[in-house]
């Protein structure tokens, strides 16, 4: 798993931590304020004060990018945090106690799956009002089941390993065989995962900004930034083309960087598997 | 003229080689075999006469087959394989389509080689029925699957059969039939064949001539009874001497019980719904015995007999719906086996490359069991760590190392100091050596007869390598279909097999390498 | 294989039952009162009690969840408090843009997205391979409510060969309708159809290296044959998967192309319902998007056991 | 290859087929911006009902015409009782309604009585509170008697609310409406558009127009493509912030005027610190007029000192009251004993006004010391929250009720606004007919409230709308809701 055979992850990373790096400078420091309203200096064009312009309320374009894709970042990454926080316990609990426990896993899983989730978003929004919360549940939500069942499947082929049960002849109980054997072997798998749904994420953060139940003003999101200028699109396209091609870049960024390490991953993965049936 | 002519073959694949400078001639009619470990190249060589080489692969030298060179045009070279060769895989699930019928698969193979195929007659050829034709993959056994693949190839009419280690994936029974089936049809079409196997009795058993390879070279060549008789190389020397079992002289006074096992049932309900409950199997069958300390005991039987059931109970990984177990005067039912009983109990895998966890130093893996002697103290735990592997004959620095930097032997090695560490009395040995290449067997073998010398070991072995077995027990008991039908010493079982199985099964061992 | 029916259909049951109950109890804790929005900002407490009084607001919950259960079962799914018409033609209607366009936006994708994940298998590693990556790369990441915009921009404001959106019925002029879920549908399939290409390589690409098509080519096939006479059969297995999801994912997605496009479709039946308040409304329009989808996930698997005979005998 | 080739030719098939459908020119496709939940005017408050319906398929027994004025409708002539109490209206004759039913004085009947039925669920039930008795003297004479008099009742009954509908007809007016205008309702498809088409046996002067449709296009970039596309041939209100695309074409034309609608920044004055005089002077002096109108509404809306439509004769300019000054406001905020400032919270609705105004007033609150916190709301929650619950501190809102600073006489308004001397006056003017009178009351009225700075007072919205250059009579201001076909015409 050298780096040089890998240009797909290192680039990939490279950029995401461009992005990433953006995104957290502008906690410190942006630009300008990204909520100091100047509607005299709306519409500039890109320019030595303003390197990307300004929007339809005067405020710096950069700025706005800069927090939008910290947003952007931190909602979708909040979303596969909780995903995986709720999700791979699950997943790991059906593969470890099995039987009723599994089957409630997978029918809870099949149950958050029936619900498509710019539904549960519209509902929750109505429930606690619109905002970066809502749409981090709301993409909550969604990854709870994919990564459930990317770990109880993951998992499944682990369980049957000679190693595990090796371990509950050593005596360990189920949760700690799900803590000590299958997590870790799974670890790289849900990693993947979790740059595919943290992707998926950013796209679903845009959307539901886009409909008016994401990120509201005065923060900003990528999402949020095309909602509001979408009205001006024919007049000041680059207003719409700026978070829109951010948007792109970001999540084929975490693309590129997810197949780069399923790429990584996978070799010694089917490394294994050749061993398995050693001939 | 030969058939298949390979002249300087060398196969490498990212700058490495793989075979290196081959060079070999199989004449028509001839019944090659290609013999060598894992990673030898045998598989590579075979592939490289059929034009089935990764596309990944770099190729030099020539291979001729009836006298010209191999077609580089793909679509000429793959009708040169469907008119020409036939091939038969080792691992007949996958090599099918799954979904495709039997019968379907067979008349495409006939299609491509534009000879009218007699589906019926060929599955009967191979030992099937006509109605096995409609059927899918998954539907058949094992031993099916390869039949249909032998029919697959003959579909044909090819001169040449090529075999990749056919049986190996099959169970001892069958493996000899397939083996015979196959030697047969060389026999009746006058069909040159190619057999790759790594063992070297089913060579001796099938073949007139023979290649043994290594580390991508042939290291002798010649006919089967001169390499056999008078082996040059060493390795090949080598080769034999493992495929030899010694015999382990052993005491076979009557001892005091261990372990008794008592009319114990297991039955698997197979999941669903409670509407839709299925009737359960029963995988094990009222099975009563009982080990002796210091015995060594072996279970054989067909792969699916439920020995390896019975195995898992009794270390305390599953539990019996009925009977029950007696270790040591403690009555136990499987799970509810209790630690510190199971520090008494242990099982060697049979799969070294699956039993150590990937993530964790193999110092961490062989300490896991030490939870079950209660609180220890570090130097004490350290102390039976390099103690275990020690006994094993590895050095104690290899416990800071991951499982993946060592060899197959080496890591049998560890699984054995693995289950040394809580210093039990009675070792579960499932399949020990069988994943195992030839030359390091022995090895194994010689290890665990040593360790039950050194600490009065009682033995269970779970096998269907019947060398084996009688080298290592005291006694076999044999089983089909969930119970114990004969048991009884080596010596007396395999001299006077009393049921049909216990003879099915020594009619199946190959005859030993002179 | 009956008992294998029953079991599937008896779970799709039992999930619309528990789907029902959530959506039921999720709606009922809403705040805002459906009635006061109607009658806005100026209205008397009269009226709006009135109105509450007129909905059918004040009776029980477990009461109103069992008479909804019962309705429903009989195809009433109530009267919409906003519209005052039966939910289930306002869901029949909206039902008559959304899936046509979701099964548009389907057949397009597979049709781009399948035969371009194949060449890339094909090609695997070749020039041809990296570009396809690259563009279903970009598809996968364009938000597609913007690639609606840019499509509008191109085909139907400069080129005026489309509308701009809207939604001609279909008993008018079908051709009419079918004009407007071009756009839609195209701008819906984009980010599929890379997936579908990508599913399709990875998938295709892993059953290259399995055992079967090396027997197919030791029987006297090209690779090329080998991988249309056996490879595509057996990959195609996981794409169907994908298939189902996507085609669920699709059902509720449309809402943000609707919105672009202005389509009377159900994702924005269900948004507008919400913000109305319309609680009949939305959680009939809710449950028939849930049985839709959960209905999805049922054929997906018949389909799937269907072509795959190794599924066929498990039961 | 010929797969592909014969799919190609079928889109381009596709494409082309119907791309000639041109307008012809009687008929008009108009685009609004949100869909009506229902189409019955007198049971619910939403304009977008009035959009389609108002005048164009209800009338009432007078109308309201594009300057505001009342002009006769149903009810050819009235007269009016010296003390302002009684009202005779004469009803025209021959006026049917559009299934064919006669219109005459017992459907007047019916639609007052309905209106103040006790289970009525009329939005504007208060403004016909003062009706005592509606009787019919004969088939096309009515008397309307009312309990006090009410300088505005002519304008009331001329409303929305109040368009007369036939018991037969009336429940189901939501959906399939029946009323007496030009054009009769065709169809609805939800989600999508209404059609109406002209109604043959109209009483009064035919329309130009022989069909409309009302296209809902929620999105303003949809819409914007639509008009350049064509699909729509104009909207009465178009998002100020994409006019440009509009305003250099020839193609189209660009119709500014004003709507009723006076945008305040809503003050909780029940609660501290807005209880405080100084503390909403402050705010009054840190609110900059001229950026939120240029931020808000691309400068189109009309600045207001008060709560009152600046296109109206009684209107009094008091946007000197509190000019923009910073420095003013900190000083006020230091007396009132706020010399930092405080926080709030300023809950908005989701209209793009107030969105937008809420984020700039955000910023111009902020260099006074004083921290919001926007809260965004959907129009359901933000109704609960502000007009049942009184729960908020801060809001920004349209009014779009012609003539309503009478809410300021309401203790328990939403905003809480609790002034005895004011109360009186409204007393007075509601009792007064004569309009010199009233204009002197009106004029005390906007003057009390805005030195008062009950609210934030910011602009008169503007109805901006955008048509085919060819299209003429469309009413450039909105003095009530409603778009109006009557006069609408192709020129050529």
């Amino acid at each position: 798993m050298s780096w040089r055979h890998n240009p797909g992850l290192v680039g990939g990373l490279i950029a995401i931590i461009i992005f990433a790096a953006l995104g957290l400078t502008s906690l410190w420091w942006t630009p300008y304020p990204i909520q100091a309203i100047s509607v005299a200096d709306r519409f500039q064009p890109l320019g030595p004060e303003h390197w990307l312009g300004t929007d339809h309320l005067g405020r710096d374009l950069l700025s706005m990018v800069m927090h939008g894709i910290l947003t952007s970042l931190l909602v979708a990454a909040s979303g596969v945090v909780i995903g995986i926080g709720v999700g791979v316990p699950m997943g790991l609990a059906a593969v470890a106690w099995g039987g009723w426990v599994e089957w409630l896993v997978l029918r809870l899983s099949d149950l958050a799956f029936a619900f498509p989730a710019l539904i549960v978003a519209i509902l929750i929004a109505t429930l606690h009002g619109p905002g970066e919360l809502n749409a981090i549940i709301a993409i909550g939500i969604f990854n709870i089941p994919v990564f459930a069942r990317v770990a109880r499947g993951g998992a499944l082929a682990i369980a049957t390993q000679d190693y595990v049960a090796a371990a509950r002849l050593a005596g360990l109980g189920n949760a700690a065989i799900a803590a000590r054997h299958l997590l870790p072997n799974i670890a790289s798998l849900i990693i993947v995962q979790g740059t595919i749904q943290l992707s998926l994420g950013i796209l679903a953060e845009a959307a539901l900004s886009y409909v008016g139940i994401g990120t509201q003003a005065p923060e900003t999101s990528l999402g949020l930034m095309l909602r509001d200028v979408q009205g001006v699109f024919l007049i000041h396209p680059w207003l719409s083309v700026l978070p829109g091609l951010t948007i792109v870049f970001l999540v084929i960024a975490l693309n590129i960087a997810g197949d780069g390490l399923r790429d990584a991953i996978d070799p010694r993965l089917r490394r294994q598997g050749m061993n398995h049936g050693a001939g | 003229m030969a058939l298949v002519e390979i002249e300087n073959l060398s196969i490498s694949f990212g700058g490495r080689p793989a075979v290196r400078g081959l060079s070999l001639n199989i004449e028509r009619g001839d019944r090659f075999g290609i013999i060598g470990e894992s990673g030898s190249g045998k598989s590579l060589t075979a592939l490289a006469i059929t034009g089935l080489l990764p596309e990944t692969a770099k190729v030099s030298g020539q291979v001729r087959f009836d006298g010209a060179p191999l077609p580089s045009n793909e679509r000429e070279m793959a009708r040169l394989r469907g008119k020409h060769i036939g091939m038969v895989f080792q691992e007949p699930m996958t090599a099918l389509n799954p979904l495709m019928t039997i019968g379907d698969q067979i008349g495409e193979a006939g299609t491509l080689a534009d000879i009218a195929t007699d589906i019926d007659g060929l599955l009967q050829e191979v030992g099937l029925l006509p109605p096995h034709g409609a059927r899918f993959p998954h539907e058949l056994s094992g031993g099916q699957r390869q039949r249909a693949m032998i029919a697959m190839a003959l579909a044909s009419q090819p001169e040449l059969m090529i075999a990749d280690e056919p049986t190996s994936a099959l169970d001892a029974i069958t493996q000899r039939k397939v083996l015979d089936l196959i030697g047969d049809i060389c026999e009746r079409r006058r069909m040159t064949l190619i057999f790759i196997s790594h063992d070297i009795r089913a060579v001796a058993a099938l073949c007139t001539k023979v290649a043994v390879m290594r580390a991508g070279e042939i290291v002798e060549q010649g006919s089967i009874n001169a390499v056999l008789q008078s082996p040059k190389a060493e390795y090949t020397q080598l080769l034999l001497a493992a495929s030899r079992m010694e015999r382990r002289p052993r005491s076979a006074q009557a001892r005091e019980a261990l372990l008794t096992v008592d009319a114990v049932s297991r039955d698997y309900g197979h999941g669903g719904f409670w509407l839709w409950r299925q009737k359960p199997v029963r995988a094990v069958d009222r099975v009563s015995f009982s080990l002796g300390r210091g015995e060594s005991v072996a279970l054989v039987g067909p792969s699916g007999c439920g020995k390896s059931t019975l195995a898992r109970m009794i270390v305390g990984l599953d539990s019996a719906t009925e009977g029950q177990f007696r270790l040591d005067g403690t009555l136990y039912h499987g799970r509810d086996l209790p630690p510190l009983l199971r520090a008494g109990v242990s099982l060697v895998f049979q799969d070294p490359f699956s039993s150590f966890d990937p993530r964790m130093t193999v110092g961490t893996s062989l300490g896991e069991p030490l939870r079950l002697l209660g609180q220890m103290t570090r130097e004490e735990r350290e102390r039976r760590l390099v103690e275990a592997i020690a006994s094993v004959g590895l050095d104690p620095v290899m416990l800071s190392r991951y499982a993946h930097e060592f060899s197959g032997g080496q890591r049998q090695r560890l699984a054995i100091a693995r289950a040394m560490v809580t210093k039990p009395r009675l070792l579960v040995l499932d399949e020990p050596v069988s994943a195992l290449d030839v030359s390091v067997r022995g090895d194994v073998l010689n290890l665990l007869a040593r360790l039950q010398e050194e600490h009065g070991l009682t033995y269970l072995i779970i096998s269907h390598d019947l060398d084996m077995v009688a080298a290592m027990a005291d006694r076999v008991l044999v089983m089909e279909a969930g119970r114990i039908i004969e048991q009884g010493r080596p010596n007396d079982l395999f001299a006077r097999p009393q049921h049909e199985l216990t003879r099915a099964l020594m009619a199946a061992r190959l005859p030993d390498v002179v | 294989m009956l008992a294998f029916l029953l079991r599937r259909f008896a779970g799709f049951v039992l999930m619309l039952l528990a789907s029902a109950a959530v959506i039921f109890l999720l709606l009922d804790l809403l705040p805002g009162d459906p009635a006061r929005f109607i009658l806005g900002i100026n209205a008397s407490p009269d009226a709006v009690a009135a109105l509450r009084l007129q909905m059918g607001l004040d009776a029980p919950a477990l009461e109103r969840f069992l008479q909804w259960l019962g309705g429903m079962l009989g195809g009433d799914f109530g009267m919409s408090v906003t519209q005052r018409l039966p939910v289930a033609q306002l869901i029949v209607e909206r039902l008559a843009v959304t899936l046509p366009l979701t099964i548009l936006a389907m057949l397009i994708s597979m049709i781009v997205g399948l035969p371009l994940g194949i060449l890339a298998a094909r090609r695997r590693g070749k020039p041809a391979d990296t570009a396809l990556m690259v563009l279903a790369q970009t598809g996968v990441a364009v938000p597609n409510f913007w690639f609606g915009m840019l499509l509008t921009l191109v085909f139907a404001v400069t080129l005026r060969w489309l509308p701009t959106g809207g939604f001609v019925p279909w008993h008018e002029d079908w051709i009419g309708s079918l004009r407007s879920l071009v756009l839609p549908s195209l701008a819906l399939a984009l980010p599929q159809a890379s997936i579908l290409a990508r599913v399709m390589r990875t998938a295709l690409v892993d059953v290259m290296g399995q055992d079967f098509i090396r027997t197919a080519r030791a029987k006297g096939m090209t690779m090329d044959e080998a991988i249309w006479r056996h490879g595509v059969r057996n990959a195609l297995l996981p794409v169907l998967t994908i298939l189902g999801l996507q085609f669920a994912y699709l059902v509720a997605g449309t809402i943000i192309v609707e919105n672009v496009f202005f389509l009377p479709g159900l994702g924005r039946l269900i948004f507008n319902a919400v913000t109305e308040r319309d609680l009949i409304l939305v959680r009939g329009a809710t449950m028939v998007l849930v049985v839709v989808v959960t209905a999805t996930m049922l054929i997906t698997d018949l389909t799937y056991a269907w072509v795959d005979p190794r599924l066929r005998v498990r039961a | 290859m010929s797969l592909k080739t014969s799919l190609t030719l079928a889109l381009a098939g596709l494409m082309m087929t119907s791309a000639a459908a041109l307008a012809q020119p009687t008929e008009i496709k108009i685009g609004v911006a949100f869909e009506p939940p229902a189409l019955d005017p007198t049971a619910g408050a939403a304009e977008a009902i009035d959009v389609v319906v108002y005048q164009n398929v209800f009338e009432g027994l007078v109308r309201i015409d594009k300057d505001g004025a009342v002009q006769p409708g149903l009810a050819e002539s009235w007269t009016v009782s010296d003390d302002g109490l009684n009202y005779s209206f004469k009803l025209h004759d021959g006026v049917t309604f559009h299934d064919g039913s006669a219109f005459d004085a017992e459907d007047v009947k019916f639609t007052f009585d309905r209106i103040l039925a006790e289970d009525s669920v009329n939005a504007q039930k208060a403004l016909y509170a003062p009706i005592a008795s509606v009787e019919v003297v004969d088939p096309l004479t009515v008397d309307i008697t009312l309990s006090r008099p009410d300088g505005l009742f002519l304008f009331n009954i001329g409303r929305g609310d109040a368009v007369i509908v036939a018991p037969e007809s009336a429940d189901n007016n939501a959906t399939d409406p029946i009323g007496t205008g030009p054009f009769a309702f065709v169809q609805w498809d939800r989600g999508s558009r209404v059609i109406l088409e002209q109604y043959g046996p109209y009483w009064g002067d035919k329309p130009a127009l022989t069909r409309a449709s009302f296209v809902f296009i929620g999105d303003t970039g949809a819409m914007t493509n639509a008009l350049l596309a064509g699909d729509i041939d104009g909207t009465n209100n178009f998002a100020a912030e994409a006019l440009p695309v509009f305003e250099g074409n020839p193609q189209f034309k660009v119709l500014v005027g004003l709507t009723e609608g006076e945008t305040i920044l809503a003050t909780n004055n029940r609660k501290a610190p807005f209880d405080n005089l100084l503390v909403r002077q402050a705010m009054a002096h840190a609110l900059d007029r001229e950026e939120i109108i240029e931020g808000a509404t691309y400068g189109y809306g009309a600045p207001i000192g008060t709560h009152f439509a600046p296109q109206n004769p009684d209107y009094l300019d008091l946007t000197g009251t509190y000019p923009h000054d910073v420095e003013k406001a900190k000083a006020l905020l230091a007396e009132a004993g706020y010399p930092d400032g405080f926080s709030a919270t300023l809950k908005l609705p989701p209209v793009a006004y107030a969105r937008l105004s809420g984020q700039i007033i955000a910023s111009q609150f902020a260099e006074v010391g004083i921290k919001l916190e926007l809260v965004n709301a959907e129009f359901a929650q933000w109704l609960e929250d502000v007009f049942a619950n009184k729960d908020f501190d801060l809001t920004i809102i349209s009014h779009v009720e012609p003539f309503d600073i009478g809410i300021y006489a309401n203790p328990d308004y939403y905003f809480g606004y609790d002034n005895p001397e004011f109360q009186a006056l409204n007393e007075t003017l509601t009792a007064t007919t004569d309009a010199a009178e009233r204009t002197k009351l009106v004029q005390q009225m906007q003057t009390i409230i805005a030195e008062d700075a009950v609210n934030g007072y910011l602009f008169e919205l503007a109805q901006t709308g955008v048509w085919n250059a060819k299209l003429e009579g469309m009413w450039p201001n909105s003095p009530v809701e409603g778009v109006v076909l009557r006069d609408i015409h192709w020129t050529e």
